[in-house]
Formats: C-alpha cells, structure tokens, sequence
C-alpha cells in the first residue's frame, strides 16, 4: 500500500529521520497560527504534485488560511485534496536522492543514491545513480554509509550515517517496499531533512502491522470493496466488464480485447474456486462499475468450468442481468458448462478468440 | 528430463491443509512419491495414506529431497527455513501473500545452502510421465517435446492443454510464480531446460514487473539454439497498478510488457499476440 | 562476567520469559513480612549452592528471619553471602535441563536441552541430552521450539515455544556467553518457570551495555583491581609471583613452575608493551599478593628485553622489593637486558629451565 | 608455500591507528606487498608510502587480496564485513577484545563466501622468505621445513626462535588467536600444513579450552604421515577462569589440558612438557 507523504514522515521521525516540522489538517478550522513562511501541501498519491498545483507556499496568514481553502477538497492530477501538510520552510543548500527498494533481480534491498535530488528518479541519467545492495542475511553495517559517501558529497558524514541506517532499519521493520526520500535537503546548517516521503509497505505484511489497517486511497471506491472481498478488481476505463480466472489469463484478456481495439472496463481475477457465491459476487462488483457487455473468460483447471456455468446463469437471474454476456468456457467440464449457458441464452465458445470476435461484432452491429 | 523425476521423494508441509490435502491427493495420482507430510500438531495421524509428522526432521527417514509448502503466508518462512535446514534441496512454495522480505531471506539461504526454489505463488512444477510437484490439473499433461515456464497459474493450464492438444506434449512444465522475488526465474529455467536432452522446444510466459524475461533473453540469444515461443501478458496494464499478481506491476518505467516483447523478438524469439498462437508458433520437429 | 541469579532472572524477567515471585536483599531489616513458603537463596557465583547449605525453605516468618540472618554473611563454598533472593515456592511437576551456549567448533549458538532437569548437566548422560545448532546468519526461528518438543514432553507447548524464543533473543542481545536455566520448573498446572539462572555476559561486548559495568564478583578484589588497570590477572594460591608477557608464555610459566612442583601465587601477563611504568605497575600488583620470590619470564619480540630490564630495575628501587627476584630474558635486546639486570644484582636467565631450577635451589637451600 | 606468497596484495584496515601503522612498516620491511591502507576519514593521506582511502572499495584498484584488520574491537564486525562483501579473500583480525557474537557472524559470513578467516586475537600468518600479514617479529625466521600453528602470541615468537636457533627453520606460522571462537582453526590449519609439500614436520601449540586440538589430532591420526610435535599450555589452569586469553578456559569439564595431551598421544604426536623442549622432538630429516 502507498502512504501518504505525511504517513512516511511519521515513520521517518518514529526512527529518528529529520522531517520538517509540520502538522496535518482536514479543514482550516485546525490550522495554527501564522508564525513563519510554511509549504502548504496537498497529501494526495501521486508524483508531480508541485507541478500541478498541488503545492502552496504562505508567508502570511492570510495566505496560508486563503491557500488551505483553495486547496482542500480541489482535485489536482484528478485525486481529490482531503488532506494538507502544513510545514516549516526550509532553506534548501542542496538536494539528493534517497530511496531503498528491493531489487527483484538480486532478491535483495537496493540503496539508490543520486547527487540530483528533487527530480523523478527515471529522467535522472544512469551514470549519476549509485546504487548498493544490501545482503538481506548480513544486514546493514557502518561501511555502506562511508560507501555511499565516496559518492554523495555530504559534510555533515555522521549525520547522513545515522540517518542511512535508520531508512535501513525503518526499511526492514515496516515491510516496505519502497522508502524514498526525494528530495533530502541539505540546509545551510548542513542539517539533513527529509523533504518528501515515498513510502510503499508490503500489503502481504500487514498481518504484522496493525498500524496501517487503514483504507488504501490510492484505489477506488470499487477497487477497496473488492479488496476487502479479497478480489483483485482494476478499474482500467472502458466498457467491457471482464471476469476471468487467474491474474494472468485475466490479463490476457485484457490484452486480448486492447487488442482487438475493445476497451475493458476492468480487471477481475475469479481466483481458483468452484463456489457459485464467489462467481456472483464477482459479477455484484462488475455490474457496479457499469459496463455495456461483460466478457466472463475461464479456463478450468482447479475451478470447473460447470460450476462456473451455473454461478453465471444465477448471477444472471438474481441481478436481473440486462447486459450482453458473452462466455468463453474452456477446461475441465467444459461441456457441460457451455450446454448448461446455452440453455440459459447466453452465447459460450471454446475460443477466446471466438468470443472476443463475437464481442466486436456486437460493436460493428451497433 | 530435469529437476524432479518418479524417483523423487516428496514431503508436503501444510499437507493437512485444505490446499495440502487436495493437491498432496492429486500429486500422488499424478505418481509423484509422496513419501510424509508434515503439520504441526498433527503428528501420528495420516492424510491420502500418507504419514504425518510434526516436524520436517522426523520425516528424515523417508529421505525427502523436495518439499512443497503448503501453509498460510505467516508461516511460510519458518516452514521454509525448517526444510532447508533439515535438508531439503527442493522447496516449493504453493502459498499465495508471503511477504517479500521474507521471501528475500528465503532466497537466499536456499542460494547459500544450494536448494532449488519454486515460488511463492507458484502452481509448482511437473514432469510429464515423472512426477508433479504443485497444483497444475493432472489431465493437461501429455508426453511431447516442449518445456514450458511461466509466471501464471491458469494461463499455464491453458497453454499446456492447447500444447496437448496440438499434439507437441510436454516434458517439463513450471510455474515460477507470480510474486516480485521468487526463487527460479526465467534466465534459471532457461538454462535448465537448454540442457535438458528431451527438451527440444521452450515456452516462455512472461508477464509485466521486473527484468527477468528481458535477462532470460540475453541469455538465449547468446547460447540457445533451440527455437523458443514467448508471450507477455500485461500489454493494456496501467503502470503502477499491480495486475493480480504481486509482482505484475510497472514500476518507474520498469517492467514495462513492450520491453519483455522486445527483448523476446530480439533474441529471435517469436512472440504470440494471444495464448491460443503459442501451439501454431512451435515448430514441427 | 558471571551473573548473579537474582540478576539472570531480572533479564528472564525483561524477555518476558517466567520467574518466581520474589526479592533481592543486603539486610534482614529488608525482609517483607512471611506470607507464604518460601526459598531463602544465598547469591553466590558457584554450583551446587543446595548442596553446601546455600539454600533455605521457610514455612513461617521466625524460620524465614532466622535463615536469614543465618546465610547473610555467611561463607558458602568459600564465598561470602552478600544478597539473598527471597523466592515463592513453587510446586514442581516436572524439571527440565535448557540452555544456550555458544559451540566453539561450529561457531553457533547451541540450545541444549534435557529432559534431567536439576542436576548439573556435566553429569546426565550423553544419550539424554539434546542439541540444536542455530545458525547466526538466519537466527531463531518457531521450527527450532517443535523440534525441541520432538524431543521433550512439554504440555504446553506454545508457552514452551515462546520462552525459547524469548531465550534466544536476551541470549543473542544481551551478548551472553551462557544462558542456563537448570531447573527449568514445569508445575502442577503446567505452567513453564525459571528455577534458576546462569547467564555469563560476554566481557567483551561491554562497550554496548552500560547495564552491566558493575563489579564482577567472582573475582578477587585484587584480580578486579587489576582488570580496571587492563591486566589480567588471576591468583592461583602458591608462593611465587609470576610476571610473564602474553597468555600464552604466562600459562606456560604457571605449567613449567607446576611441573618442577613449585607453586605460583598468580597469572599476569604483561601484554606487548614497551613502556617501563607498565612493568612497574605489573610488580605493584604482584606485590600486593606477598608472594616469596617472584619470577618474571619475558620473550622480547614487540616488547623490547632492555626496557623490560629497566622496568624490573626501577620496580625493585621504587618498592623496595626484598624478595628474590629471578629473571629470565630472552628474544630481542635480551643481552643488553640481562647485562642492565646483573649489573644491579637481579639474576637473569636466557632459559627458562635454567631459571626454574635456580628457584627450586632457593627452594632445596632453604 | 600456503595460504599467501610475495605476490599476494593487502590491505590494511586501520592502518593509521598506533598498531597499524608500525605493522604495517614491519610487514613492508618484512617484504609483504601492503598496496593500499583503509582509514575512515583519513582517505588521500600516505603511511609508510602506502596510500590510504576512506574505503576498502576505493582499493579494489590494487586487486587486494588479503586485508588485515587492525581496527577497535567495536568496529571489527563492520570492516570484515566491508572487506568479504569488496570481496577480499583473507582476512585477518588482529584486535583483541571482539564481542564473540560478531566473530560469530563474521565467521558464518566469510565461510559463506569463501573467505578465509584468521584470528581475532591473532599475531598474523608469516610465510618465510615470501609474505607476512600480522605482528610476528621479523628477526625470529628462517626458512626451513617446520610448520608452527599456535593460539598464542609471544609464546609462538619464542618456538619460533627456537626452532630457527636450533637449525630447522620454518615454512609457515599461523598464529589462530586466543579467542573462543576464530576463523581458521587446528583442524583447518594442519590440512593446509599437511599438503604443503614445502613443510616435513608439523608443530601444533594448543591451550586449554575447546576441542580444536582434538579434532586435529584424529584428523592426524587418521591421515598425517609428516612428524608432528604438539605442546598444550594451561595443564595448571584452574577451571572456569580465562587464562588471559578469553578462549583459554575450561568449561563444564570440556578443553582440560588433559583431554588434549591425550589426545595428543593418542595420535602419535610426540609432546613436550617444556617450550624449550621442542626443538629437541623435531626430526633430523
């Protein structure tokens, strides 16, 4: 799950990291009183915010209660602002890029360093990345922070070590993901400070982390119902529904309607079940989000294609299904099933690519 | 053939699981020697004929040399950690939502101890005619000559049996699984199966997140000669967004499907549009 | 260093791993008032304190007054009773034997464990004793507890295996050398409790645990005396004072002087130094023990023989040393050490041998 | 010759501390090619006409091959671990006083990376005539045919000495360090000794404490034909005290000097009561 900015400066500062100093606000009735130049900050989850907008600086209070305002409940890059993190300005002497992410490739954690911080991490050029991999049996040690000053230019050495271990340990403890700090401000003081926080914990982890049981905003509305159903439900935009089974046929799907110039509604992964509930409440969330067909696409290993068939057909009845489903059924069962969708009116195919043409002819039709 | 064959024994960790106890039945019908089963608490009782113990090291008598792990996602490291240091040179991990830290320091004691690792999230291994170790259905399988890996469950169910059905069959099938760091990745299995003599054409299905198939191309291209079919699924995925699996995801413009699909065809790789191409791509031998 | 088990158990405590109720006191004015059973423990640093009359039951307030008074001050086993740890008593179903201590040839923590509780583990047989090795890079793990139920029969079982896992982590962050709890008490309603404690800290790790800078009491005043000053230095309870330079040299002296039936007063190993006021310090020490002769044995390969010589020579004056003084000088500059020496009448040797047997003439002559 | 030769490159850890600096100009006259030194904070500064850098990552240009560690006690963990993760091959740790749980981890990690450890609390390894890492003196050598592995200091300089005054000479001294728990130990070290075919005779001297003597001594009985002279300080030691060295205690019963003369004898090793007297069990070959 990602966190919001203000999120991942409480753990920063919970590990002792230097953050700004600051408070968060849902409404201008809780802001403070205007006592030195602050950034007004829009927690929304998304880069670029500065660019959009997203981000105001007040040197009076007047300016800090007219910018709150405007800020609070406005959309910018089409997520809607209900939170601002009020904070301390800071002089800025220069800026680096700080991130821990695991790097699939070596299994193991990654410290990505750049002298140009403040800047997206993927239009920075290679060669000014540095990069350190932390053995995940070893740990971190002393020596990576002296490493990693071979590189980065820093005076105040102890404090950037301090703080490395800390990112690290912050890293390991909260099952994250991603930590990145972007951009850590050197002041004029030297002082390090975390400028921004990105930070993804682990959703599998949360079993072991109480603290962020909380709603995951970066979703929708659709996409959190789904989750707490333990669906993985996408909502991608266009108008066909899809329910497939496994996340990798159901993405198949997706690309196999993409690219039959059809536009999915969203993904739905069925997970391997042989449940007829299960089916109908994959179609209650589809049919939430308003599609003009749905596309149903099984193969039957562990699920058998019947069960699926007749989970279809009661879905169809008790949500009185006005839309066009096309089925493709393919697998263990496989006849059974589409006898039992035919004797109910709904079109099946052994084909994927038999159905998804049956989907485009209903559009040339149209 | 490679990796496990009729010989191998097999214990199965979660065995009186729901999963364990359904998959551990349809391994041994598969011909797999299952040989104990262990769950903790459940020692001296017995599953599909099978013993079970409550821990991996009093099933050392029946000398297991793989594991499939078949418990919830918290338990899963110290089930791993419990097969590697009894022994165990082969682990594969069923379970879906283990946390990636722990998978990290699975990884690599299983690395430093020189055992294989399948998973997590993987419907595990078969070969054809030898043995299954995992979930894959028995009756997609036939004797051939193509060994397939891939990130998926299901969509591997469907490319095996469109392999089946068009008559090529299989000698090796692995699902690696669908997580951001599992054990075997595509440019290992690649190897593997280059070497495998029974082995005379490969299917890579790869999907989006992270870098391996982009590696795994690399490495055909340099040293493979055998005619090799990929397809990327994630085409239409939005970046950022995790596709059902973990590790299907787009990352800083890593990952991306047009990356994989590149490397794939640069490497002389031909790469299918849909999963039903894949049987119509491989080549008559 | 060796703690006391009063001490042991305040860390049992901290790990949350299961002690008798109880109290530490210096004085019988600290006695609370009786209120049920229990043992009165004399807090020494030696086995079998049962045995030697170390511990006491009381079942009235007199009985727990008089023991008291009777075991504070007292000399057990040759060591005085400073501290006495009033316990509830505790009703024992079963005793189990469980440690973890580091294995020297595999250079792991090892967890031992037998099903003789009680009794010192030196003497339970082989065949009943259990081992499991953890490896340091991957740590403790919940398997480590089943396989060590495999072996015990524990009722309950998950107490059991939270109490190793808390063992492992006090033994691992406390840095200890040993943690031993002998007799691990399992009671009539199968609770799981720390008879006693044995817990070495390793001396070493000292600079991470401000906690335990306190006086290591199971050594002399004078073996304390000299470790604040960096010596080590042990008293064996013979009559001639030993200065030699490495442990090593020093052990082989102590043998050497053993072999030809004489006995030394005490270890001190110089170290590899060059510097006169050490040697002088070195003699303060041994003086302290009134030893009859004492012997210095010194190899110069860091340490240079002449500067040993002047050490020895400024000692004698500053101290006004009227014991014999036999000296054996070998290695670098060691000419010029023998010739420094003679020439203010201390005999010197270049052999070893040589030397003792001019000690046991002393001997023979007197 | 073993384990290192001139051509072999170190590095210094520590080198501007009181210690490293005077070794490493001992080690340099000795003939050792010291290539670069390693000093936090004192990067682009020179001892000895050695360069010094922050890290052992900024030596890597000088292809080191060994690295001794000359640093405080509480930071030994970490520069070991910097040298095997900059992948050096021999470590040597000279400090005294390391918290035995890092040697633990440090040992566990360098056999993990095939590293080979000496010490802590060790004077070093000195090959005649070709290299020295550590703090031997250098006047106390002369090449010859006798191998010397020992767990103390001074007492090694001393049989060093004797061994050369007497004629012998030596091929190679490890002194494995007074720790209880060290890198390369009496079992590792006569392997080494008994395939150099540089070395005719083998001296051990052990302590009290452990069991590494009796493990070398089956391993002698079982495969060393070379004449071995072994002698075992401590005989007079009182239990459960550390004989200045934190290794050189008797615990529970276990690492009496008995145990290890026996032992000893039992392998046919000829044992001296006296330091002296070694020189007189070695060989006229």
């Amino acid at each position: 799950m990602n966190l919001y900015e203000y999120m991942g400066k409480e753990i920063f500062k919970k590990y002792g990291i230097p953050v700004p100093g600051g408070y968060v606000i849902d409404n201008v009735n809780e802001l403070k009183k205007y006592e030195e130049p602050v950034a007004i900050k829009s927690q929304i989850l998304s880069g670029k915010r500065g660019k959009a907008g997203g981000i105001k600086f007040a040197k009076s209070n007047d300016e800090l209660v007219n910018y709150s305002k405007e800020l609070l409940s406005s959309k910018i890059n089409n997520l809607t602002v209900n939170k601002l993190l009020i904070e301390r300005m800071i002089n800025i002497k220069k800026e680096i890029y700080l991130s821990i992410t695991l790097d699939r490739s070596s299994k193991e954690p990654i410290i990505i360093m750049s002298s140009e911080g403040g800047m997206d991490i993927e239009s920075v050029p290679e060669d000014k990345i540095y990069k350190i991999y932390i053995d995940p049996l070893i740990g971190y040690s002393d020596y990576i922070a002296r490493e990693a000053l071979a590189y980065l230019s820093v005076e105040n050495k102890k404090q950037f070590s301090s703080l490395l271990r800390s990112l690290y340990n912050a890293f390991v403890n909260e099952d994250a993901m991603l930590m990145e700090i972007n951009p850590l401000i050197i002041d004029n003081d030297n002082n390090i400070i975390a400028g921004d926080s990105k930070v993804i914990i682990d959703d599998n982890s949360l079993f072991r982390h109480d603290e962020y049981k909380i709603k995951d905003t970066d979703k929708t509305e659709l996409e959190n119902e789904a989750a707490n159903k333990s669906f993985t439900f996408i909502e991608m935009g266009g108008n066909i529904g899809v329910i497939a089974n496994g996340a990798g046929l159901t993405m198949a799907t997706l690309d196999a309607l993409t690219l039959h110039k059809l536009k999915p509604r969203n993904f739905l992964d069925l997970g391997g079940t042989d449940d007829i509930e299960i089916v109908e409440d994959a179609f209650s969330f589809v049919l939430k989000a308003k599609p003009e067909i749905i596309f149903v696409n099984i193969f039957g290993g562990v699920t058998k294609a019947d069960t699926v068939a007749n989970g279809i057909v009661s879905s169809k009845n008790k949500f009185n299904i006005k839309q066009n489903i096309i089925v493709r059924l393919s697998g263990i069962h496989e006849e059974e099933g589409r006898k039992i969708l035919l004797n109910n009116g709904i079109k099946a195919f052994p084909d994927m690519n038999d159905a998804i043409k049956a989907i485009s002819k209903i559009y040339e039709v149209n | 053939m490679v990796i496990i064959n009729k010989n191998t024994n097999v214990i199965v960790q979660g065995i009186t699981g729901h999963q364990g106890a359904f998959h551990s039945g349809e391994m041994i019908k598969f011909g797999t020697k299952v040989v104990a089963g262990v769950s903790p608490g459940k020692g001296n009782t017995e599953i599909n004929h099978v013993k079970v113990f409550n821990t991996v090291s009093e099933t050392l008598g029946y000398e297991p040399y793989a594991s499939m792990i078949s418990v919830p996602a918290p338990y899963v490291k110290d089930a791993a950690l419990e097969a590697i240091d009894n022994g165990i040179k082969l682990i594969y991990i069923l379970t879906e939502h283990v946390p990636v830290h722990d998978t990290m320091e699975i990884a690599h004691q299983a690395r430093r101890k020189n055992v294989m690792l399948i998973g997590p999230n993987s419907p595990g291994i078969t070969v054809v005619n030898e043995s299954k170790i995992g979930i894959m259905p028995n009756h997609i399988f036939k004797k051939g000559n193509v060994a397939i890996a891939s990130r998926s469950g299901t969509l591997t169910y469907e490319i095996v049996k469109a392999v089946t059905d068009s008559g090529f069959g299989e000698t090796t099938v692995v699902g690696l699984g669908g997580d951001p760091i599992i054990g075997t990745t595509f440019s290992d299995i690649i190897k593997i199966y280059n070497e495998d003599e029974q082995t005379k054409q490969i299917v890579l299905v790869g999907e989006i997140g992270g870098g391996e198939e982009e590696k795994a191309a690399a490495y055909i291209k340099k040293y493979v000669k055998k005619p090799v079919v990929g397809y990327i699924t994630g085409r239409s995925a939005p970046p950022g967004k995790r596709m059902g699996h973990a590790g299907a995801i787009i990352e800083k413009g890593v990952g991306t499907a047009e990356s994989k699909i590149n490397a794939f065809k640069d490497a002389g790789i031909k790469v299918a549009d849909y999963p039903d191409d894949i049987p119509g791509l491989l080549q008559k031998l």
